[in-house]
């Protein structure tokens, strides 16, 4: 390949980089300093934000990094950079930063303060992850990415080992993800066989053709699914999901609630749109390749995704258990906005995952606090808390509130537009199956309300005033929550400067 | 028309006086008290003068320029992508004949309770804010004017209501809050369905020419703005326009509480402090009736049309239903409750009617049961609050005990049984009058006016199984009402009375209006003026 | 005697991916549930080289492989890892007994 | 005196005793003289409707005054045209005669209770409320609109209410004042829709407007089946308030509440407000609806005095005389006697209210013993009293010489005509039956109350004749029970004023084809000075009908009595041997047909247990089946449930209403075990490829 060629496919890859050096400058300051560790977390917020920086200055570029001139006529990379990357690693940023931050006010992350160090660099491995698979358009890098992702999260899932059940967490997730992922890769070499090729593009045009096995081909979709949808936890691959969000340490699960699980959106919306899209009209209605029924799978998936979330969430007494069923349920919702196969569909998922950042991460933040004093997450401790703690208690009401999609809070912003999306393709019947649905959420999200005021606050009910930097941390994810509920003009016009994915 | 934006003003001050309290320390009791009846008392005050300044002869209901006070101005605005126009929605108010009975209603209702609410004494910080914030989402639903708008409004008094039942109720709080909130959010699901399917079916042309999706009430109203294919939209000739309004109508039946939904009502009411029961019966309640007299009815006059019989019916099972279960229970407040569904089903029946008489009786009907139910849950507050039970054979004699209590009592029962010269006989009296005129409906209301009977009759037997007969010596040493509640009751029944005797202060407020709007249900969305356009 | 072709090759692939799930299934041992990924992931190099080789597709089926081993050597490390850490804190490491987070 | 000033001073006299009412119910309690201003009041009112009555009658003795206003602006109704509802009154010569009487009697009534109730402890608010009655009594006198009738209507339902519920300690008291009002409703919802169907053709409640409308062949929805539903729908209002069968019930009941309160509401003025409606009404009543109203109004009076034969209180026989007194009145008009009805309207009320007064003074004399049983001999210790006493029972035996014989000899002779006339002589016949009967059980009363010997020495020992304040009322209201003030001659009314020049039965409205041949309306041209006489061959049945009708009452009348002395005075039939022998008639009788017995096992029961059937079906079925319609109802209740118990429980509850499996299922998915995910992991593969398989 011509030099040319690398060097500003170097010049695509900025952020990744400067994520590499700062993982590598971490593991060197956690070798120097290895006395005191206070540095460690400005270093890689430091590190972060300078990504960042990169990220917001790649707006409006688009172009392909490392295009494979070898005996392939078109010249498709191996990653793609476009609006659409842009916005998911921006959300990863603004997760990183946050976590960053939960990290340090976290006592679980206090109680292992000697290998800090690891812990932020393995961050920055999952960060690193994402990044390639929100912008691989190939195969290959695409698991390799995956895996990048997973071994870190493994590690991570049972790094604090202060209890046991962080380990078994950890296995759990090992296990499942290296099946998911081997699953998916003998998908890939499926796809490989059949196409000869593993750059999506390619495949695009070559699976328009005739001759093609439809039925190993669906299979090595199917394959491929699994260990995307264990990514983003959609049922029926979604079993680890609540056994590692229990055992993981908080700052961790909400990342993984988060983070990763935008990365996976990010990759499957690039995989099924670069991939089997044909045609892209002027109303954005996508036209798929007539080899897989995505349409039906997905809403199968999604309405299942769902409700399985929302009534397995409704007799959970572990708080961040709950949580880990809602944001299951999240991903069903999430998924609504594929299923439609319209850029309309795209701009609400876009626009829940700004909303789902904030209020999901405020809930495991406000729960996190509130673990911090009592290191329960028992719902039954959280008696009267409302009292005790006011702020705690009124924004995690909040923000509850705003996973339950009402007005006036973002939340309900991010429900309605998935709705107008449904509605405008007249899916009414499953528009209201997720209506239902969001009412069976609100038993269990009002029941932890229920728990926080209607109960009397025992003497044994602890009265949680946040520092300052946490109160601060606090706010800076309700205001928004409240803000957009009521003026969410800047949202939604981000999101749409956002839909460009290239190719189309 | 003044250019100060009174109308905001009179639906925000409430979250300023709860901004206020919030920085208010916990142990400043009195200060949270008073601030709370400042603001509402400041509310009725913008609300007289808002009477003052209005116009008894713009119609409005349908046209933007006949509304009053209006304030409008963009409140989302997103760029317009070639394949999804632009988004825009409004901030915009405005009062006409059907919603000025209810923004005074509001602000008066909001005050009494205020007044009655003196008495909370736990936990005071949390009650007065929920309380002012419920104030401010009651008032939004009677000015907003473009359906989003109203909808976050509606949605907004949902939480409010859990905690004010759920926190400050009675023994079976949870079960009454979570029941009311289930069933309320479950109505608002399908308003919001009908909402994104109205907003997919009209458009509105802006002023630089370009055609634009609309929650604009207004907008939505005019059969000229829908799309050809829209699937609301009375043009396309699959529309699912009459399931919409099924959908629609159920969403605000529920509130209403229209039977069979009305299940909520009892326990919401029995388990509620008594302030909340006089907002939840004084104004909760009609804003189902006022949704479908201000969204139903005017957008979809085609449906409502075919479906007058049906609400009719329904208006008739509320009247003698309600009256029959009211007559059969042993709890005060239950049977007040009860006896709202009942009446309740006067305005259902008047609505029904499709004519001027009717209709105007609906409202006025309306703002009169939100006047005398709130005393009469003032009223079981009152000897609740003294004797701790509410069960109607514990009493007896209260007469001799409370004389002065027994005279409002009377007052109020007699109001409730529709005896002339008391408000509520015009508006019922309009009502069957409106009714009787439609020949589809007449049987109807001849069955309906059993409803009178039936009234008198579990009224004036609670008034004797508690105020008459020999005292019951366990009740020998009540105090009779003191101060705090002379001044909840006497505004209370002077406005009863004086409605009763000059309803033309309230019918000619909305008299234009309704003319305006019964003329547009009866000549829109018809074959003809759809063909027309 | 009958030229080796694609055919076999997938066959073999696939006998050794079916038996990789067999023993993730079955095995009680972690470490043994870890080789039965191993076998996927072999299976699926199979895959790859074979179809480079037999469908000329040049070097990339190959180069994929090898990335692949790498994975697998690194997943394995960690794997370790975590099954010594299990190890440590229940005493033993069967799988089916590490079930305390659940319903 | 112009005719605003007219207008105005009968507005005067209707507000007054509202002021009345408004100042000593605010301020009774703090100046207990305040009923003074009360008794002031009412005789102003009265002195003032004197006025009224003369200068009517004087100058403008043919010309109906009417003076309205516009109260409701409803004003251009889509599809409905004009709609305006206006209040105001009517003076013709039948309103300023009943403004004199009400007020006179109230008047009475106020001075009689001054002593009657002395120390009572409502003692002010039980003047209040009588200015309250009187207010509403004369807003019913001067109403020229049906809306404005039914608003009083309610009123005096109102203030009956308050002032038989006054001793509302006792609970028969009690009892009896919702009985009324409850009673009165039934009838008022048939008057209601009445209203409704008048007011839904014509859009208007002004009497005289619907008439005019009538009379040009307008009528309800074209059908004449409608108008006599109309007419039959309002009279029903008269049904409840003059206590006509089968809603007569309440008056007796009635007779809880103070004597005076009896005296003026339950004898002469409230309940012939009734009667007064269907004068009102009288124009639109068709031949069918005259014919109801007859019978009606004849099985009232016959079931009432069966009644009255055996009762021992003194008040319920005087009730049940009532009762029956108010059937002849109605009887009469369903028979197109108008005059003679609201003639007795007349007489009835000076006679009967001083009856009640008089019964009052003797039961104050007796400190409140009612029962008949216990008295006797009274006439030495109450001369006066006994004196007016007997000239009212004279009265309303209807003897000659006394203003009752008038009057009732009209009715009988209008019946006789009537059934001469139509065939339908059932009527006739019943009328004189209880003229006899009248007669007879009147002075049973006048005799086991003040002849013979005292039952109860004790009480009677401290029996006294009352002082002026109570007896004055009762000589005023004995001396106009004496024919001289109506007509010169004692034997016919014809030649009196009232009948000659200020009472005339107006002329009917109704179509030719539905009323009878003998009413007549103005289109014919037989109008003598205003007054519609009757068709010729009706005016000449009435006089032939006139002499055998004197005869025979005064022979029924005298029959009576003379039984009533024979049983109670000589002794020489004993009264109980009798008794027992028709034993079942006597019971039927003394317990008033087990009309309440009835009502009781039927009506109100019925609608009780209805309504408990209700509740239930409310609390199980619609709840359950609403909040159940999906699982909803448990769902709540056992989450609200789950909430408190813990999770163990509640998760029993869950899965076990969650329709079995998906809770369940869920839940046993999450075994903990990787393995088994692993497995389910393949499963989804696989099944996901068989069912999206392409092909």
């Amino acid at each position: 390949m011509e030099l040319n060629n690398l060097y500003q496919s170097i010049n695509l890859i900025l952020p990744e980089i400067v994520l590499s050096a700062s993982l590598v400058i971490l593991v060197l300051a956690d070798l120097i300093f290895h006395k005191d560790k206070r540095l460690i977390p400005y270093i890689a917020g430091i590190g972060i934000a300078i990504t960042g920086a990169f990220v917001i200055n790649q707006f409006g570029i688009s172009g392909f990094g490392f295009q494979s001139t070898s005996q392939s006529i078109r010249n498709y990379g191996l990653i793609a950079v476009d609006s659409f990357g842009v916005f998911f690693k921006l959300i990863v940023i603004a997760s990183s930063i946050l976590i960053i931050f939960f990290s340090l006010s976290s006592s679980e992350i206090r109680k292992i303060k000697d290998r800090v160090g690891e812990y932020y660099a393995l961050i920055f491995g999952m960060i690193l992850g994402m990044f390639f698979m929100i912008s691989a358009t190939d195969l290959i890098l695409i698991y390799l990415s995956l895996e990048l992702l997973s071994l870190s999260s493994y590690v991570l899932a049972g790094f604090t080992k202060l209890q046991d059940r962080n380990s078994e967490a950890a296995l759990k997730y090992l296990l499942y993800g290296a099946v998911s992922s081997g699953l998916m890769l003998f998908g890939i070499s499926l796809v490989y066989g059949l196409t000869g090729s593993t750059n999506l593009y390619v495949i695009n045009s070559l699976i328009q053709g005739p001759h093609v096995n439809l039925f190993t081909l669906s299979l090595a979709i199917i394959l491929i699914f699994a260990g995307i949808g264990y990514k983003i936890s959609s049922a029926p691959f979604h079993f680890w999901t609540p056994d590692v969000y229990e055992g993981a340490p908080i700052t961790i699960t909400a990342f993984l609630s988060v983070a990763s699980k935008s990365a996976g959106f990010a990759l499957l919306i690039r995989f099924i749109k670069t991939t089997f899209v044909s045609y892209i009209n002027d109303n954005g209605e996508w036209t798929l390749i007539n080899v897989f029924d995505w349409q039906s799978v997905l809403i199968a998936i999604s309405i299942l995704t769902m409700t399985l979330g929302n009534f397995s969430a409704l007799w959970q007494n572990n708080l961040k258990r709950m949580l880990a069923y809602s944001s299951i349920a999240h991903a069903g919702y999430l998924l609504l906005g594929l299923v439609v196969l319209t850029n309309q569909g795209l701009l609400a998922i876009l626009i829940y995952f700004i909303v789902y950042l904030l209020m999901n991460l405020g809930a495991f933040l406000v729960v996190m606090l509130i673990a911090n004093k009592i290191n329960s997450e028992d719902i039954d401790d959280y008696n009267g808390i409302g009292y005790t703690s006011p702020l705690l208690g009124v924004s995690l009401a909040i923000f509850l509130i705003s996973l339950t999609g009402l007005p006036p809070t973002a939340g309900f912003i991010g429900k309605l537009y998935l709705f107008v999306a449904l509605v405008d393709v007249k899916m009414i019947t499953v528009a209201v199956i997720a209506l239902l649905n969001s009412v069976v959420s609100l038993y269990y999200y009002v029941r932890v309300l229920k728990h926080m005021y209607l109960s009397k606050a025992t003497d044994s009910t602890p009265s949680i005033i946040p520092t300052f930097g946490t109160g601060i941390l606090v706010l800076v994810l309700v205001i928004p929550v409240l803000v957009f509920g009521i003026y969410f003009g800047p949202l939604v016009n981000l999101a749409k400067s956002c839909l460009v994915i290239i190719g189309f | 028309m003044m250019g100060f934006p009174i109308l905001t003003l009179i639906t925000f001050l409430p979250v300023l006086g709860m901004i206020i309290i919030l920085f208010l320390k916990k142990e400043q009791g009195n200060t949270i008290k008073y601030t709370t009846l400042a603001i509402t008392a400041i509310q009725v005050v913008l609300a007289i003068i808002l009477l003052t300044n209005y116009n008894y002869s713009a119609a409005g209901v349908y046209e933007e320029r006949s509304f009053q006070f209006i304030e409008k101005f963009r409140w989302i605005e997103i760029g317009g992508i070639s394949w999804l126009g632009t988004v825009k929605i409004d901030y915009f108010l405005g009062v006409d004949g059907l919603s000025m009975p209810m923004v005074l209603l509001t602000a008066l209702i909001s005050f009494i309770a205020a007044i009655s609410s003196l008495n909370i004494n736990h936990s005071l910080k949390g009650y007065f804010a929920l309380f002012l914030l419920l104030d401010t989402g009651m008032m939004g639903v009677f000015v907003a004017l473009d359906f989003f708008l109203f909808y976050i409004f509606w949605e907004l008094m949902l939480l409010p209501m859990y905690f004010l039942i759920g926190i400050w109720g009675g023994p079976r709080k949870e079960y009454a809050a979570i029941k009311f909130f289930i069933y309320t959010l479950f109505g608002s699901i399908f308003i919001l369905l009908v909402m994104i399917g109205l907003y997919f079916s009209a458009t509105e042309t802006l002023a630089d020419g370009t055609k634009v999706f609309t929650f604009d009430l207004l907008q939505l109203m005019n059969s000229g703005n829908y799309t050809a294919d829209g699937i609301l939209s009375p043009l396309n000739p699959n529309n699912l326009r009459f399931v919409a309004y099924l959908a629609l109508f159920v969403g605000f039946a529920i509130k209403i509480p229209m039977f069979p939904f009305h299940t909520w009502l009892p326990d919401a009411h029995v388990e509620a402090p008594t302030p909340i029961s006089v907002i939840l019966a004084g104004v909760l309640l009609k804003m189902g009736t006022y949704g479908i007299l201000r969204i139903s009815y005017p957008i979809f006059p085609d449906i409502t049309r075919d479906l007058m019989w049906w609400i009719a019916i329904f208006g008739m099972v509320n009247i003698i239903y309600g009256a029959f279960v009211a007559l059969a229970q042993k709890d005060f407040k239950k049977l007040i409750a009860y006896s709202s569904v009942s009446h309740m089903g006067y305005v259902l029946l008047g609505m029904a009617s499709l004519t001027s008489t009717g209709v105007n009786g609906a409202i006025f009907q309306m703002f009169n049961h939100g006047t005398i139910t709130a005393m009469l849950f003032l009223i079981v507050g009152v000897v609740y609050d003294r004797a701790h039970t509410r069960g109607l054979d514990d009493f007896g004699g209260l007469a001799l005990q409370m004389p002065a209590y027994t005279g409002f009592v009377t007052v109020a029962f007699f109001a409730t049984i529709g005896l002339p010269s008391m408000s509520g006989f015009i508006s019922e009296a309009l009502v069957f009058v409106g009714a009787f005129g439609v020949d589809s409906i007449r049987v109807i209301t001849m069955i309906s006016a059993l409803g009178i009977l039936l009234g008198a009759g579990y009224m004036l037997w609670t008034l004797q199984r508690i105020f008459f007969g020999p005292l019951n010596q366990k009740w020998a040493t009540l105090k009779d009402i003191d101060s705090r509640e002379y001044a909840m009751f006497i505004p209370l029944t002077i406005i009863i009375i004086f409605l009763g005797v000059y309803p033309s202060a309230m019918l000619d407020i909305m008299n234009t209006s309704v003319n305006t709007l019964v003329n547009f249900l009866h000549n829109n969305f018809t074959v003809s003026s759809i063909s027309g356009l | 005697m009958a030229q080796v072709g694609l055919t076999h090759f997938l066959v073999v692939s696939s006998i050794l991916f079916s038996l990789g799930i067999y023993g993730i299934i079955t095995r009680k041992n972690a470490v043994m549930v870890l080789m039965g990924i191993e076998l996927i992931l072999n299976s699926a190099n199979i895959n790859f080289v074979a179809f480079s080789k037999y469908g000329n597709l040049g070097i990339n089926g190959q180069i994929v492989a090898l990335f692949v081993i790498v994975l697998a050597a690194a997943e394995a490390a960690i794997a370790l890892a975590i099954v010594l850490n299990i190890y440590k804190t229940y005493a033993n490491v069967n799988v089916d007994e590490i079930d305390h987070l659940k319903d | 005196m112009t005719e605003s000033v007219l207008s105005t001073l009968s507005l005067i006299i209707l507000f007054l005793p509202l002021l009345g009412f408004t100042v000593v119910i605010l301020l009774g309690k703090r100046f207990p003289k305040l009923y003074l201003f009360e008794v002031a009041i009412l005789t102003i009112a009265f002195i003032l409707s004197v006025v009224v009555m003369y200068s009517k009658l004087a100058y403008y003795l043919n010309s109906d005054i009417i003076s309205s206003f516009n109260w409701i602006t409803i004003g251009a109704a889509p599809l409905a045209g004009v709609i305006n509802i206006e209040l105001g009154i009517k003076i013709d010569n039948v309103t300023v005669i009943m403004l004199f009487v009400v007020n006179l009697i109230s008047m009475l009534v106020h001075i009689f209770s001054i002593e009657y109730m002395h120390g009572d402890q409502r003692y002010t608010r039980y003047f209040a409320n009588l200015g309250l009655f009187t207010f509403s009594m004369l807003g019913i006198v001067l109403t020229h609109n049906l809306l404005m009738m039914y608003i009083f209507w309610e009123l005096v339902g109102l203030s009956s209410y308050l002032l038989i519920g006054h001793w509302y300690e006792k609970k028969s008291a009690a009892d009896a004042a919702k009985k009324a009002f409850i009673v009165n409703r039934i009838g008022d919802i048939g008057m209601f829709i009445g209203i409704l169907i008048l007011f839904t053709h014509y859009k208007t409640f002004t009497f005289d407007t619907i008439f005019a409308q009538i009379s040009q062949g307008n009528i309800p929805f074209n059908s004449e089946a409608w108008l006599t539903a109309a007419g039959i729908l309002v009279f029903m209002g008269a049904v409840g308030k003059s206590a006509q069968f089968p809603l007569h019930v309440w008056l007796p009941d009635a007779m809880e509440g103070p004597t005076p309160v009896s005296a003026l509401i339950h004898a002469a003025t409230m309940v012939a407000a009734g009667v007064y409606l269907v004068t009102r009404i009288f124009v639109m009543l068709t031949a069918d609806a005259m014919l109801v109203i007859a019978v009606v109004g004849a099985f009232t009076s016959l079931v009432a005095a069966t009644i009255a034969l055996t009762q021992n209180d003194i008040k319920k026989v005087l009730a049940y005389s009532t009762v029956s007194q108010l059937g002849y009145m109605i009887m009469s008009l369903g028979v197109g006697a108008y005059v003679f009805a609201f003639f007795h309207l007349v007489t009835h009320a000076f006679f009967k209210a001083c009856l009640f007064l008089g019964a009052g003074s003797v039961i104050h004399a007796m400190h409140h013993e009612q029962d008949i049983r216990n008295m006797g001999g009274l006439r030495k210790k109450l001369p006066l009293t006994y004196a007016t006493f007997l000239i009212s029972t004279i009265a309303i035996s209807g003897i000659p010489l006394t203003s009752g014989f008038l009057s009732k000899d009209g009715i009988l002779a209008g019946t006789l005509a009537f059934g001469k006339l139509t065939g339908h002589w059932l009527i006739p016949i019943m009328g004189f039956t209880v003229a006899a009967m009248t007669a007879f059980y009147m002075f049973r009363l006048v005799i086991m109350t003040f002849h013979g010997e005292p039952r109860d020495h004790h009480k009677y020992d401290h029996a006294h004749e009352s002082p002026w304040v109570m007896v004055g009322p009762l000589v005023v209201l004995a001396a106009l029970s004496i024919f001289i003030w109506y007509t010169p001659n004692p034997l016919s009314p014809d030649a009196g004023w009232f009948m000659k020049e200020w009472v005339k039965t107006p002329s009917t409205v109704v179509p030719e084809s539905s009323r009878f041949e003998f009413m007549q309306s103005a289109s014919h041209e037989t109008e003598v000075h205003g007054e519609v006489v009757h068709s010729p061959l009706y005016t000449e049945t009435m006089h032939w009908a006139h002499y055998p009708a004197m005869g025979m009452s005064i022979l029924l009348a005298g029959l009576g009595i003379l039984f009533a002395f024979l049983f109670y005075q000589w002794k020489k039939i004993n009264a109980d041997n009798l008794a027992t022998k028709i034993k079942p008639l006597y019971n039927f009788s003394l317990n008033k047909w087990y009309l309440d017995e009835a009502y009781d096992a039927t009506a109100i029961s019925g609608t009780l247990n209805f309504s408990k059937i209700l509740s239930w079906f409310d609390n199980k079925i619609v709840d359950g089946a609403v909040n159940g319609a999906a699982w909803l109802g448990r769902f709540i209740s056992s989450l609200s449930g789950l909430f408190d118990t813990f999770v163990v429980d509640g998760l029993v509850n869950f899965t076990a209403f969650f329709s079995g499996f998906i809770g369940l299922a869920f839940r046993k998915l999450q075994t903990g075990k990787v393995q088994t995910y692993i497995v389910f992991v393949v499963f989804a593969v696989i099944i996901l490829l068989l069912f999206f398989k392409p092909f």
